[in-house]
């Protein structure tokens, strides 16, 4: 079977799915064709279902020795001109922050999941948590600008993967999709789409010699093999790829590109999803497992007569900075229920003046609505 | 001059054992039996049955999973005639 | 009655947490054996472990002192605690996942720098804990939940290549052979240098049931059956040797233990020698 | 309504919850199904639960159930208390002790019957959700036919369906 | 020679020091006993200096086959006696990651030397930078808090290298010591204390088996060996150190102690220098490199009349909140020369309503006193 | 008139930066000419390194295309080129410190793995790079900038180690050994299956130096009076074979090619077979 | 004053930086010193700058020099555009060809001296010392030979402070 | 019959060399000799000057760190009696 066929034998199906099995035939659908990992609760189902699947679609699974070689492999295998991905949890995705940096260096696109556990460290493994949220942006070193998504069911973990891949051609960028327990593991219903309706970002190659890595805000790519001889690096490096590690120019000219091609297109990036925000006075923002239960308490307090409205962040970085900027000035508060001590509560706070209180729960287990309910309404 | 003759002693601990019938099974002298009554865990734990049969080996109490297996040897002096 | 040697173990932690017939057991048991005939008084071992079901046999079962690691490191955060507690028994007992897949790059280096590790390695040919994904020595052609076409990676020897790496005692025996095993980690634990053991041992629940040996007592009879003592088998095919267990005792030598060199330099220092 | 499966790992609980959570997706309701997995201790207790709505389902982990099946003592033990009052208990009679009577309860031999009917003890948590339908008569059996039809094995499956059905007929 | 006559061999003497090496004496001086590291540019000279002299202090020094060995054999030697240490930059902090979020839960007090080279990934290797500064605070997965010095010469290199030993000891918490590569290299006047009149923090250990992990916000710590049989770990954990990976309640109390004794102790872990702060319209904050440019450009434009204070920061995190705040009240505007794209510049802005301007300088050269002072004048 | 090979290098980039009489320029020498003489084209070369002096070599001398990793990575980014490549020649150039030192893992996984990658390891006895310190490789008792009092490790027999570890060909030779080593090069590009050569080479800046060899062709004198032929120094004493630089081809073995096993099974499923 | 040496690596060019830097210090001012370093280039250009000021020393990497001292063609090359106006320019005569005449100029065939009068051309960068600090006083000879003690392998000290001199003298 | 006689003529390449000598101490036949002159880049670049006794070995150019000794024989045919 090639690509085509087999995702012709999945066209408008209706399965009921894990989120962490939804998004890994999200990436089948994007046409990925490689994945390299290392089995990690709460993960594992991800690299399981593509080690069945990928051959079938004449792909490629491959399991490595740790993290680090996983995401090693997957960028070699994206210049080599596979569309490729990994999936991992909290100490994988830790793990991995060396050659993440790698891949945002060189542009490489491929997406990263981290399904997140209940953390730090090894922590409660089986249990889901929100707390890489911040990791994802600053998780390795240097500068550099990050893509992150966060989907809320099994539906959107599976439409969100194959938007995580387009966006990683587009940008030329890593993507981290950052499920987390809860969600990479509630089945629910999921229907596929026709792949022949969809619209998947082609990989702009160049099959001349060009500049791979500047002259453009987002130059196309090669793929080796096609003799342009290409230098690809994670050292600075001019637009050609060769290595400059002396000249001041140089690398602020690389990495302010790198950072302005995310930066720049934020607005384009950014997905939300909004709520009773036409008539509010109170404002609950959230994204991710924790959408769910807030979702319900926005219901509840609407029944109740009070005024609140809901933003979902769907993309978590580049941050929708605009909305929120727009919506904090028309609100009183901003709660924000997150399963961890306070991440993008933080970030809020950078764009609002009004008060932005974090709703937080950390022990793996979500919100209940109540929980939300009751805390806004004790707190308003 | 004395012959020591051993005296055996075999009890399966009920806490522990989880009724994988590897001493069952790896005694060369059948000592064990497969039970038929779950107990309060749930499981199925050996009955020593034919501790008479025991040749000491010690095979049981070694590679029981769950140290359930008990085996107290104790060296009894006697007097023999030659 | 009680077993004797439960008085090793802590005991708010038991019954285990092991499935039912897991050869993790059966290592537990024998290492509160080795440790009661070695009369070594637990408060002088310092048990080092990182994440996999074998890596519950230190943690939480075996009452020491015990440092439960991250996935692989185990042998890493030990070599901290030898150098700053050379005269304790420092042993370190994990999967095959964990200190030869994740962990394989500070299992050869500590054995090519000789630190007065005693490394005991259950291999159960699979990820155990997280659900029965291939290992680095799962058989050739094996399926399992990550190889569901069979396996097309060779698995790795761990033991020659723990001797390649410059080990000072290296063995391998099963979970069957509890008497040979429970002699080798006496002779492991005695051992100055780095000391290792790779032990079969049996996993029904993730690795059992894909190769048609639902039950522990099944693979232990497959330990049985197929395992040929080292010493014979010199000569033979790699093919003729497939499916074998190859046991005994690989290497036994003496070279300088690291700790030991570092701890000349500063005796070179305190005695005003340098 | 949020259905708790609960028992020994090995006992079928996890795919039970997976068919009725179909199910109720096939019968054109919401249904999200989540289970939870000891690390290594595969023997221990595990459980799965199912809920089911008319309308979106947004809370991922309710507090309260309002069925508890249950196949084993220790799994009866750890999740009786998660029973909504007036919520229905669902047991294998052979293998739990009820202590309460705070709750309707409905029990058969699921396992023994399984083992004496089919041969094999596993058929037991499809005797059980047949007895569970009929006393509860939530989701169409022609759903949850079809449910199980997708989910076990294809050889498998006409068992399945008849160990299904006389759970139905032992709810009469 | 043991530790006290090593000292006290180099008791008040004058040296001329490069920052690294400054940072190397001041951890002898804390008493550290054992360092574990692997090469790199440009922290490797803290290495190689602690190979030298460590032997003399009889403590020890390992070099391990890659970083994430070294920050394991450091907590080995930590729960075994030891005050220990590594010294690495961004590649290997990336590294590191995984096992400082595991130093976080086992509250293994221990000392991280990052001297920040110009990234992301390999860079520009031997230009300095200030690009970790968030990564220090959010490069682990799962929620914790973290402590992270930053100083701006050779003497307080040296000096800020004990203070970091004694608040890891003190909070039970690894300390991140952000030198960068400009202050890691240059060479400056030194004066070393006398041993005996500096303060050195005496880890708390008890003797007896006792609650290592709860029971007080900061529990006593024990040393193996000694008969307690104490159980360490990485997962979720009860008071006594042992296992407990499903209950919410443990996992929920851990963490928010562990996050709690660095948060709810931020003003005194807090230090930082102010300087015309009681008379200004503007402010700069800068730390590390970029502070001194700042100093000379702050004197600069006082001399030109404009009333610019300056706030420089010595711990990063916990984040000087208190401060800030204040600060920002009474200024118009603040700038924050940084050699990074804005990441201190980001957090001020959390707490502050009046603009925060980042003076951003990457490529591995720090700002010069012209540029900062003419961006400054140019923007207020 | 004009060195011929030179074509084969990014010509902008010369002369090079190594240091004078550096051993890495042999290398990038003899792997031109084994490219000019196998008549292999340079756009059917994927070269793959990580951070070093020997890094160097491919990136960015070498003119193919080329992927300059993270420090010890690039076995692993070269197992995604070569999976997606498998009809290219996917060569990894690096030193002893980044794939034997840090990359050790990736290393021995992937000759275990046996996935078709020809790796030179330039095998100089420190990290060069970062100005000497202490590598996997240096000698027990030499002096580096991080052993100022001798180091107290034992050197890894890297070639040793990586047949153990199921590698489909083996050899040392060193920068010496010109026509030995242009032939094992050859070889190992022709092999199916993990090739690996362990090359002994000059660091007259960075090691050299702290042995009494200050200049590049002290080392290769050294090299030409202390090497054996591996095939006489069996039954020798390790203490016979100290400072002694044993050479030839360790392994030559078929083995199934991992990517020709992933190939198969896409066969199966393209063909219906499965 | 910011002063630049530059030259080869092996030209003891690091040295002489640190130990007129030091020497500073000694001499009761404020003095930083810093160095760059190729990465595999060991015999590419080098160079080391020392900033010595009365005052504190608020900037580390000044754009401009009062003194390049250099002991190399390519390093003179890259770095004489480094030189202020009216900075002065000492280098080694038989190493380096002037192309300019901006600057005033100082030198002395010091590797060649070295070599006659030492026996080892690595003497060269304290005959330079010597001269500079002759032709600029900045710095006192004392401080000077105290630091170059305490910097130079205890064996050559003698060597290292005659040549110092010979610089002193080659000056005057 | 033809046995074939060789020309060689051997050149350094100034841009490249940087005057290790390993050429000038490996070759068997001392074909090259130290230069006494510094070149631009400021290394010593040895002189082939006993190019007549080159054994045509190859030594030198493959060894050569920096691919700078240019090497080329031309193979003359002739007629040689027998
Ligand atoms: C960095 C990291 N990666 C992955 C995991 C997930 N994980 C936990 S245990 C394990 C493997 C266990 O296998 P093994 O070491 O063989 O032990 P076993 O359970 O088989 O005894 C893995 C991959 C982890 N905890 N940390
Ligand atoms: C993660 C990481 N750690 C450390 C370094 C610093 N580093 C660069 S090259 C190198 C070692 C080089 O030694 P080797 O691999 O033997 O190559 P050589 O220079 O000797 O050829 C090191 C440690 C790095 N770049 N990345
Ligand atoms: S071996 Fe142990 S656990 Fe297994 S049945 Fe016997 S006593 Fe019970
Ligand atoms: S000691 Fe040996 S013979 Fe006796 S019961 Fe145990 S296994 Fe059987
Ligand atoms: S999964 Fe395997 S190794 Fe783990 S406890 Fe169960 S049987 Fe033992
Ligand atoms: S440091 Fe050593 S390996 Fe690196 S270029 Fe110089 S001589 Fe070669
Ligand atoms: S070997 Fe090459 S670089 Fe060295 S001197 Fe000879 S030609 Fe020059
Ligand atoms: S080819 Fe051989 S003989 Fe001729 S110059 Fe070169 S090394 Fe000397
Ligand atoms: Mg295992
Ligand atoms: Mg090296």
């Amino acid at each position: 079977m090639n690509n085509q066929k087999y995702l012709d034998s999945l066209k408008n199906k209706t399965l009921f799915l894990q989120g962490d099995e939804a998004a890994a035939y999200g990436a089948l659908f994007a046409g990925c064709n490689f994945f390299a990992g290392y089995p990690i609760t709460p993960a594992s189902e991800i690299a399981e279902l593509m080690s069945r699947e990928l051959p079938k679609s004449g792909g490629y699974y491959i399991q490595m020795e740790d993290e680090i070689a996983s995401i090693g492999a997957v960028i070699g295998a994206v210049w080599s001109g596979g569309k490729s991905m990994t999936a991992t949890s909290g100490p994988g995705f830790s793990l991995m922050q060396e050659n993440i940096g790698y891949a945002c260096m060189t542009e490489s696109p491929c997406v990263i999941v981290d399904v997140q556990r209940s953390g730090p460290s090894t922590g409660q493994a089986t249990k889901g948590a929100q707390g890489d949220v911040l990791q994802a942006r600053w998780g390795t070193h240097g500068d550099h600008e990050m893509i992150a998504l966060s989907p809320w069911s099994s539906q959107e973990s599976f439409d969100l993967m194959i938007e995580a891949f387009n966006l990683s051609e587009k940008y030329r960028n890593p993507v981290i999709f950052l499920l987390d327990g809860e969600v990479g593991h509630i089945r629910e219903k999921v229907v596929f789409p026709d792949i022949n309706e969809l619209n998947i970002y082609q990989r702009n190659i160049s099959l001349e010699k060009i500049d791979v890595f500047g002259g453009q805000r987002i130059p196309p790519m090669i793929e080796f093999g096609m003799g342009q001889r290409i230098h690809v690096t994670g050292s600075t490096h001019k637009s050609n790829g060769m290595r400059d590690v002396s000249s001041m120019e140089a690398h602020d000219t690389l990495i302010r590109r790198i950072y302005d091609k995310i930066s720049s297109n934020r607005n384009e990036i950014a997905h939300f999803e909004t709520h009773y925000i036409d008539n509010m006075d109170y404002l609950a923002v959230s994204y991710g497992a924790a959408a769910r239960p807030t979702m319900g308490a926005v219901l509840k307090l609407r029944e109740r007569g009070i005024k609140i409205g809901f933003l979902r962040l769907i993309t978590i970085w580049p941050f929708p900075i605009d909305i929120c900027t727009e919506l904090g000035k028309r609100t009183k508060k901003i709660f924000v229920p997150e399963m961890n001590l306070g991440q993008v509560s933080r970030e809020i706070e950078r764009f609002v003046n009004c008060p932005v209180e974090s709703v937080s729960k950390i022990g793996g287990i979500s919100h209940t609505i109540d929980e939300i309910t009751n805390y806004i309404s004790a707190n308003i | 001059m004395g012959i020591k003759r051993k005296k055996i002693e075999i009890e399966i601990d009920e806490r522990l054992c989880k009724g994988c019938d590897i001493c069952v099974i790896l005694c060369s002298e059948k000592v064990f039996t497969i039970s038929k009554k779950i107990n309060s865990n749930g499981y199925y734990v050996p009955i020593p049955s034919n501790i008479e049969n025991c040749n000491g080996c010690l095979i049981c109490e070694l590679i029981c999973p769950e140290l359930a297996v008990i085996l107290e040897k104790t060296e009894l002096d006697e007097l023999v005639a030659l | 009655m009680e077993n004797k040697y439960v008085k090793y173990l802590r005991n708010e932690t038991l019954p285990t947490e092991f499935c039912v017939g897991c050869g993790c057991g059966t290592v537990l048991n024998l290492f509160c054996h080795v440790i009661d005939e070695m009369q070594i008084n637990p408060d002088d071992i310092i048990t080092v472990t990182g994440i996999g079901c074998s890596s519950w046999i230190p943690s939480p079962y075996f009452s020491a002192d015990t440092l439960h690691t991250t996935h692989g490191r185990a042998i890493a955060f030990a070599t901290g605690v030898k150098v700053m507690k050379p005269g304790k028994h420092v042993i370190v007992i994990a999967g095959d996942g964990d200190l030869a897949g994740i962990g394989g790059n500070h299992l050869i280096h500590a054995a090519r720098r000789n630190i007065g590790l005693t490394v005991f390695l259950v291999n159960n040919y699979i990820y155990g804990m997280t659900g029965g994904q291939v290992s680095p020595t799962t058989p050739s052609t094996v399926n399992t939940a990550t190889t569901p076409y069979g396996n097309v990676e060779q698995p790795m020897q761990i033991a020659e290549l723990v001797a390649a790496a410059g080990a000072s005692y290296v063995a391998r025996w099963t979970t069957y052979h509890v008497f040979h095993l429970k002699k080798a980690m006496k002779e492991a634990i005695s051992k100055k240098g780095f000391s290792f053991i790779e032990i079969c041992s049996q996993c029904p629940t993730s690795y059992g049931k894909r190769v048609g040996k639902r039950e522990g007592i099944d693979q232990l009879l497959d330990f049985k059956e197929n395992s040929m003592n080292i010493q014979n088998v010199s000569g033979m095919r790699e093919d003729e040797l497939e499916g074998k267990y190859i046991v005994g005792k690989l290497v036994e030598r003496n070279r300088l233990e690291f700790v030991d060199g570092l701890l000349n330099i500063n005796a070179q220092f305190a005695e005003g020698v340098r | 309504m949020n259905i708790r499966f609960s028992g020994f790992g090995g006992q079928g609980i996890i795919l039970s919850g997976v068919i009725l959570g179909w199910a109720a997706v096939l019968d054109g309701k919401n249904a999200i199904q989540t289970q939870s997995y000891g690390s290594s201790a595969r023997g221990g207790s595990c459980k799965c639960d199912v809920i089911i709505q008319e309308s979106a389902i947004y809370e991922l982990e309710p507090e309260h159930n309002d069925i508890l099946i249950t196949f084993s003592q220790p799994s009866y033990n750890a999740f009786i208390k998660s029973l909504k009052e007036g919520g229905h208990l669902f047991y294998d009679s052979d293998l739990v002790t009820v202590d309460t009577n705070e709750f309707p309860c409905n029990s058969i031999p699921a396992t023994d019957i399984a083992f004496k009917e089919f041969k094999q003890k596993i058929y037991a948590n499809m005797l059980m959700l047949g007895f569970l339908a009929e006393k509860i008569r939530f989701i169409g059996f022609r759903a949850i036919e079809k449910s199980i039809s997708q989910y076990v094995p294809t050889k498998t499956i006409e068992m399945n369906i008849a160990a299904f059905r006389m759970g139905i007929d032992l709810a009469k």
